[in-house]
């Protein structure tokens, strides 16, 4: 299955795009999807550990299971305000 | 009402739309660029959002807290982009019967927002470099600078 | 910087005053004059002070907030004569570098104002009658309204 | 020793004057002053428990003692903000 991950802040500046493309497996969750971008893209690694993630615009626990409509986005550390 | 904006922040029509017949008291914060950070000159900071997702928790917060208090009236408006220093990059303001609840409400809604809602800022030094702030993380620069604090003593 | 003033206050101008490149946070409090008090119409609030007294208390407040927080900025107006509803009464604007200060700062000096400085408001009814607001001291009105309520229980 | 004492809100209102005139002997206090003025303005009665003085625009005890030279002022519960 293939996903996309929005990227924001040094995320995406690490990674130099806005969007990483992988291909995981069906019914892979957040957890396998996070050692999937670490391995694929390791300019991330340091950062990922302190990460959360979005799906379709709201925070999502490790074991949420990924289907291939949802919207995922990796969230680092807020710095709003 | 909550807004995310490119504009500098308005803080007078703010103020005007906070305003009420039923409010006793009016409680506005405003997040503004400090020049100086440990001693680091900041030229501007330069903000970043996920859009969706921030304009969706901001509504929560603002639920949430219409929920805690009884507030009249709530603006939760952030700015994005370039924000120079001594200018906001937040405006929050609440109105509420009696005052304890707007100092109480508006402070849980920074604080909540600073928190939750899916906001980044990049500070742009005086020295040419940028460096998006992502609190718990120590970043490389900031590593060095401990370790040359550390030899100089 | 304090004021007593018979104009209407402008907040636009306080918070300008208030901002500061070194502040991180401005807090703006402002009392806005409530149309409905347990029930019963405000027409407009009129302020009376003591005036060389009030001055010389705010700028005392001012000074004790300074030593009891990092303020940079201080303001604080209080509007006399008739204030119509949705109208301040009161504005008071902290600058500081964290915003944690800037709270405390405002809500104890709001606090501080209303217990020791010689201001004094009368309720304007929208029945026509008016009426000194003294807490603790129970006016021959409140006690009828009281018998009354008791009474038809 | 003759002093005058500003008034303010329904203690003006009361007196239906923003100043009274009254003989106190030398040396007198403010709780002695307090008495003086129950006495000579009974419309002031009721309010006078709840006043505080102040002396030359600062707070002052009961046990202060009135010199000629000092602006006198009765404070009722205050009401700003």
């Amino acid at each position: 299955m293939k996903v996309r991950v929005k990227l924001f802040a040094a995320a995406r500046e690490l990674a130099g795009s806005d969007t990483l493309e992988l291909e995981i497996a069906d019914r892979a969750t957040l957890a396998d999807l996070r050692l999937a971008v670490a391995k694929e893209f390791p300019a991330l690694q340091k950062l990922l550990p302190h990460t959360l993630w979005a799906v379709d615009a709201e925070y999502a626990a490790n074991d949420f299971v990924i289907n291939g409509r949802s919207e995922i986005a990796l969230i680092p550390p807020v710095s709003g305000g | 009402m909550i807004q995310l904006t490119h504009e500098p922040i308005d803080t007078a029509t703010i103020v005007e739309r906070a305003s009420h017949p039923q409010a006793g008291a009016i409680v506005l914060f405003l997040g503004t660029t400090r020049e100086l950070t440990n001693g680091r000159q900041t030229v501007a900071l330069d903000y970043e959002a996920y859009g969706k997702m921030a304009e969706r928790k901001l509504a929560e917060l603002e639920a949430e807290a219409r929920r805690r208090w009884p507030v009249i009236e709530c603006i939760v408006v952030h700015r994005l982009g370039r924000v120079p220093p001594a200018e906001a990059s937040v405006a929050i303001a609440v109105s509420t019967p009696h005052r304890s609840d707007a100092f109480a409400a508006g402070q849980w809604l920074i604080d909540s927002l600073k928190r939750d809602v899916p906001i980044w800022k990049r500070e742009e030094w005086a020295d040419g470099t940028t460096e998006w702030v992502h609190p718990g993380l120590v970043n490389h620069r900031d590593t060095e600078d401990t370790e040359k604090k550390t030899k100089s003593i």
